[in-house]
């Protein structure tokens, strides 16, 4: 039995109506990536997250819950999760994601950061005034949630200043970008890709070399929503990678799956199988992807067959300099859950 | 023993013929036949060598007639008379021989008995030869007027381009109103002007014209002599005009099909066809209204009368080709004026080739809803509460049964041929099976008909738009003026030939010729029979009509065809 | 006038004449040419205009001097010439067939069909078909 | 027996974006989708575009299994705006059905 639509659905949209996000998230949280990058706050350049890739940790725990409830009595049950939620913080409760999730996803909006400084661009952060801007709302045609909280998140961005932002996810980028000026008049805010960004910037040159083959997983709202195609091949192979193109690529390239997760986790999985066995068609080193969600979603159907990981975790490695590591507090378990 | 002198050249076609028939056994087997003094064999009779060694031969052997057994005679006769020609030998006296489509590649699994087929083909051939003599083309002086029958956009546009190249031009219209379809048809497509205004200008620039003269409630009654110069007579209003005319251009143009009575409910009061409800858009300003009440929803049912769909007896075989582009303009203006019509279109398939195409798009655009219904299966109308229902089943559904209420039904209906029985009469032109006039060539010779200088042009030919009927009519057009401005035509010799010593004059002939192209003449004590040369197209109906077997057609008399099969006969050769 | 079927030999082989037109069945019996179809090379065609022309006592000509049988490749309906051509063909072969009759010779030796331009599959057909009936027909002999 | 109704498509087309009376049926979306529901898109809007409600409502989950991921779009030869007139669907089931 496949989960009930309008519940889930209902508990995301109550989510951000109440609490600003679609799965609540501590500011802690959002933005303890950003530790000792010294980035200034605020500013008319902003890199905004968006909060995509720390939402990613919920989500999988989320999905790895409804997984196993999709065709057991306990589907039943989140329709009756909506009505609790509305009360207190049901899905903070239901799903606590890994710690180690927690930390790679951390790694990679870090990666990107340190790829923008080396290039020598100037911008700052929100901090905690960052909010998530929307997408699942949108994708899920919950239309007047989704408008009251773009109004919500443009005035935030006015009452800051903020001209212009560089996105780190495809779908922050669409929403941002292509949605918000339908919907608030005189939207004036420029939208870049932090993609588009480096792909532009010509002080951007390998520090270490490194060598092999990636193959590249197009995201669909990057390929066809805002035909972001040749950037991040060119920062591939600047970086010295040889790109390798899977079956569907470019503007015809295929979904990972990931979208109907949260609904149909199943059906989700077997499309993600189907594109993990694309990418092991033609494979090097790795799999690059440029979204968490296929990242999250492909890792998942890969289940260890195949090396996947961020674009910026392979460019990092070429254009700086290796981080410090960061002080390890004793030895935790990895796996263990943390709110 | 003959006197001819006939050159026989059995032909390799670099091995078509050759790697299945023995050419030099046929060389052979014919070498001795009466009359042949040349019999030779060539690897291609078609080279520039090979026709400059007949034209030798012709002159030195003084060859009175010649054969080439080669290929079929639609790819090479032409060429080979223009050999006879060029050696100074009249062209009729040449005979082609089909050895390669009509012996050697219909019998490779038989080389043998491929060339005894071929001996026998190449013998008749020498005996039709030895029976051929010289013919002359008949020349005939053209008259520089021109008669167009029919005062649609397409004679309009006929007589006012013939009247351009200074061809003096009657129009005859059978009605009392000039314009015919176009002028009731109200908005076009692609210019959005009115079919009115186009006729009204066209009008207006023939009444300008000194040589064009348009007759209205005028028929065409008479019609003699041949091509380049018919005398014919019109009825107007009662009266009789005689006119000269070298060329006549048909354009009568299409009846709209009438459904039969409750053919989807027609008969009802809001079942319109198409015509009937352009007109209707035509006199609607502002919102859609029919009989006063706002109109909801509208449904078309197309190919009605069209592509065998009918309740009448011998439907329509054929695609009326414009009417899905009709439809759709008119639904698109249907939206213009009340943009909130609900409009559902009922088809079989849409055709909106070309750039009608936009048309749908644009249709669809302002929210046209599209229901294909299989062949089998057409919808049905229904009458309840004042309004109808349409019960049609969605082949893009899978065959879900949809109930659409409609305030008014929009038959799309078809182009028909005209019953011009009169007018046949006059003119004797061939209908094809659909009942529309009939071309000699569809892709080839598009506005000429079997009748030398009589063309046909717009939809009394075929169904088509306005547009390409004006292309047809402006071909017809440049064929009349072509005949015309040269002075002169030549007309092909091969026609039908009276023996005046046999002829008793029965008159079984006259009735058997489809073109009336035999007469009566006195011939010393007797009348006999007599061909007009300009009028007989050589099909040799009349032949086997003649009890007295008087008749024949040159180059296929009773004496060459007897010949032909004697010289084919084996068994006692 | 003619013998029975018993006088066929066994390596008889009926000829045949065919009365074919130039504007339309000679296109469709050239295309079974130049497809390369096959039939009996004992077929030979003599073209008219068409089909309509044709003498009914050409026919017995044809049967009393070495043909075994004859074919009208009609024009049918895409005659150039008149509409109704299919009709006074066959209206031509009824009387061709009354005449055989009077010349005690079998109407079945007579066969028309309408062969168009593209009717190559069909005139290879009824070529053969022809073939095989004449040939259980035996051959044609004049008296005498 | 399925009624045709006219208020329903009036309410699914409401939106400009949702352009699915260009679709000419050619189901190359279909065939390219991959989650594989036949049904989508190509049939889906066709339920919409007659106002059939129910036959809508009925395939609720072809509507949410959607990934708007838009290859279907890439290859759409009508130019219809796919993902958007999904999306579109799912704010009337959010509205309507929902009432989120």
């Amino acid at each position: 039995m496949p989960l009930p639509t309008g519940a889930v659905i209902g508990i995301m949209m109550d989510n951000l109506k109440k609490r600003k996000s679609v799965f609540p998230i501590s500011h802690r949280k959002a933005v303890k990536w950003s530790q000792k990058l010294e980035i200034p706050e605020g500013g008319e350049t902003v890199l905004y997250t968006g909060s995509m890739y720390q939402l990613l940790p919920y989500m999988l725990a989320a999905v790895n819950r409804m997984g196993k409830m999709e065709d057991s009595f306990l589907g039943r049950f989140v329709g009756m999760g909506r009505f609790f939620n509305k009360m207190f913080n049901v899905s903070a409760i239901m799903f606590r994601p890994k710690r180690a999730d927690h930390r790679r996803f951390r790694r990679i909006i870090r990666d990107i950061a340190r790829l923008l400084q080396q290039a020598g661009v100037e911008f700052g952060y929100l901090y905690k005034k960052e909010l998530y801007a929307g997408a699942l709302a949108f994708d899920m045609g919950a239309d007047e949630t989704f408008v009251a909280h773009a109004r919500r998140v443009h005035a935030m961005l006015k009452e800051q200043g903020v001209r212009s932002l560089i996105t780190i996810d495809p779908h922050t980028t669409n929403v941002l970008r292509s949605v918000y000026p339908t919907i608030i008049d005189g939207f004036d805010i420029e939208v870049k890709s932090y993609l588009e960004v480096l792909a532009a910037n010509d002080t951007l040159r390998p520090v270490n070399k490194v060598a092999g083959e990636i193959t590249i997983h197009d995201s669909c709202v990057y390929a066809r929503y805002e035909d972001i195609v040749e950037e991040p091949r060119k920062l591939l192979e600047r970086a010295g990678y040889t790109v390798l193109e899977p079956k569907d690529n470019r503007n015809l390239t295929h979904c990972c799956g990931g979208p109907i997760e949260s609904l149909f986790p199943g059906m989700a999985h077997q499309i993600g199988k189907k594109r993990v066995r694309q990418l092991k068609d033609k494979n090097g080193l790795g799999v690059a992807t440029m979204c968490p969600i296929c990242m999250a979603t492909l890792q998942q159907a890969a289940n260890g067959d195949l090396e996947i990981d961020d674009i910026a975790s392979f460019l990092v490695k070429a254009f700086c300099e290796p981080e410090e590591k960061p002080i390890k507090k004793k030895s935790a378990d990895e796996n263990r859950s943390e709110p | 023993m003959s006197e001819r002198r006939i050159g026989v050249y059995i032909c390799y076609c670099g091995g078509n013929i050759s790697d299945y028939v023995d050419c030099e056994r046929v060389q052979d087997a014919i070498k001795h036949e009466e009359g042949v003094v040349v019999a030779k064999t060539t690897m291609f009779a078609c080279s520039d060598a090979a026709q400059q060694e007949m034209i030798d031969d012709i002159r030195e052997q003084k060859l009175d007639a010649m054969v080439v057994a080669s290929c079929s005679p639609t790819l090479h006769l032409f060429t080979f008379r223009g050999v006879a020609e060029r050696a100074g030998l009249n062209p009729y006296l040449y005979v082609q021989v089909n050895l390669r489509e009509q012996c050697s590649w219909a019998h490779t699994d038989v080389p043998e008995k491929a060339t005894e087929k071929a001996v026998h083909m190449v013998k008749a051939g020498i005996a039709k030869a030895r029976l051929t003599e010289p013919l002359q083309k008949t020349r005939i002086d053209t008259v520089p007027r021109a008669l167009v029958v029919g005062a649609g956009i397409s004679g309009l546009r006929a007589a006012l381009a013939l009247s351009d190249l200074g061809i003096s031009v009657y129009v005859a219209e059978k009605t009392d109103k000039i314009g015919g379809r176009v002028a009731e048809m109200g908005r076009m497509y692609p210019h959005d002007r009115r079919g009115s205004e186009l006729i009204a200008n066209l009008v207006e620039e023939a009444q300008k014209r000194e040589n064009v003269q348009i007759y209205t409630q005028a028929e065409l009654t008479e019609k003699s002599g041949s091509v380049g110069d018919f005398t014919v007579k019109l009825n107007v209003k009662g009266e009789s005009i005689p006119l000269n005319v070298g060329a006549i251009i048909v354009t009568t143009g299409f009846n709209s099909y009438q459904p039969a009575d409750g053919e989807y409910a027609y008969g009802t009061d809001g079942v319109l066809t198409l015509p009937e409800f352009k007109q209707l858009l035509d006199q609607c300003e502002g919102d859609l209204t029919y009989r006063g009440k706002p109109v909801g929803n509208v449904s078309y049912i197309y190919c009605v009368g069209s592509r065998g769909s009918s309740q009448k007896e011998n439907p329509n075989d054929y695609c009326s080709r414009y009417c899905c582009n009709a439809a759709m303009h008119a639904s698109s203006i249907a939206h213009d004026l009340s943009p909130g019509l609900h409009q559902f279109h009922l088809f079989r398939d849409i055709r909106t080739y070309g750039k009608y195409e936009l048309l749908y798009q644009e249709a669809r655009r302002k929210g046209a809803l599209f229901i294909k219904f299989d062949d089998d299966e057409p919808p049905r109308v229904e009458k309840s509460n004042g309004c109808f229902r349409i019960l049609v089943k969605d082949v893009l559904t899978n065959g879900e049964e949809l109930d659409i209420e409609s305030d008014l039904v929009v038959l799309v209906t078809a182009m028909e041929p005209r019953p011009n029985q009169p007018l046949n009469d006059v003119l004797k032109l061939p209908l094809g099976l659909d009942g529309f006039f009939k071309e000699i060539h569809p892709k080839l010779r598009p506005v000429e008909t079997v009748i030398d200088g009589v063309f046909i042009a717009g939809t009394a030919q075929a169904p088509r738009n306005s547009a390409e009927s004006v292309a047809s009519a402006l071909a017809a057009t440049s064929k009349s003026a072509a005949l015309l401005k040269k002075g002169y035509v030549e007309l092909e010799p091969l026609i039908a030939v009276v023996d005046k010593q046999a002829c008793t004059w029965c008159d079984k002939c006259v009735e058997s010729c489809p073109y009336s192209a035999i007469g009566k003449i006195g011939s010393g004590e007797k009348e006999v029979a007599e061909i007009n040369a300009a009028v007989c197209k050589g099909c040799g109906c009349c032949v086997p009509a003649c009890p007295q077997g008087a008749l024949g057609v040159r180059g296929y008399t009773d004496r060459q065809i007897r010949a032909m099969i004697d010289a084919m006969e084996a068994r006692n050769g | 006038m003619e013998k029975g079927g018993g006088a066929a030999g066994e390596g008889f082989r009926p000829r045949i004449l065919v009365f074919s037109t130039e504007s339309i069945s000679d296109i469709g019996i050239d295309l079974a040419g130049s497809s390369h179809m096959h039939y009996p090379p004992t077929a030979i065609s003599i073209p008219l205009p068409c089909s309509s022309g044709i003498r009914p006592d050409w026919i017995l000509y044809a049967l009393g001097h070495g043909f075994d049988g004859v074919f009208v490749a009609a024009d049918g309906t895409d005659c150039p010439f008149v509409p109704d051509c299919t009709g006074r063909t066959a209206k031509l072969v009824d009387q061709a067939q009354n005449l055989l009759r009077e010349n005690d010779i079998k109407p079945e030796r007579l066969k028309m069909a309408a062969v168009c331009s593209v009717c190559a599959e069909s005139f290879q057909k009824h070529m053969k078909s022809f073939f095989d009936a004449l040939k259980g027909l035996g051959p044609t002999r004049k008296a005498g | 027996m399925a009624k045709v109704n006219p208020a329903f498509i009036e309410k699914v087309t409401a939106s400009e974006e949702f352009n699915a009376t260009e679709c000419m049926n050619c189901g190359v979306c279909s065939a390219v989708c991959p989650v594989e529901i036949d049904l989508l898109p190509r049939k889906l809007f066709r339920y919409a575009l007659l106002g059939l409600e129910d036959k809508v409502l009925e395939h609720t989950p072809a509507i949410y299994q959607c990934l708007l991921c838009k290859l279907c779009e890439a290859n759409c030869t009508a130019d219809v705006h796919i993902a958007e007139n999904v999306r579109f669907l799912r704010t009337y089931i959010s509205k309507e059905v929902y009432k989120l």
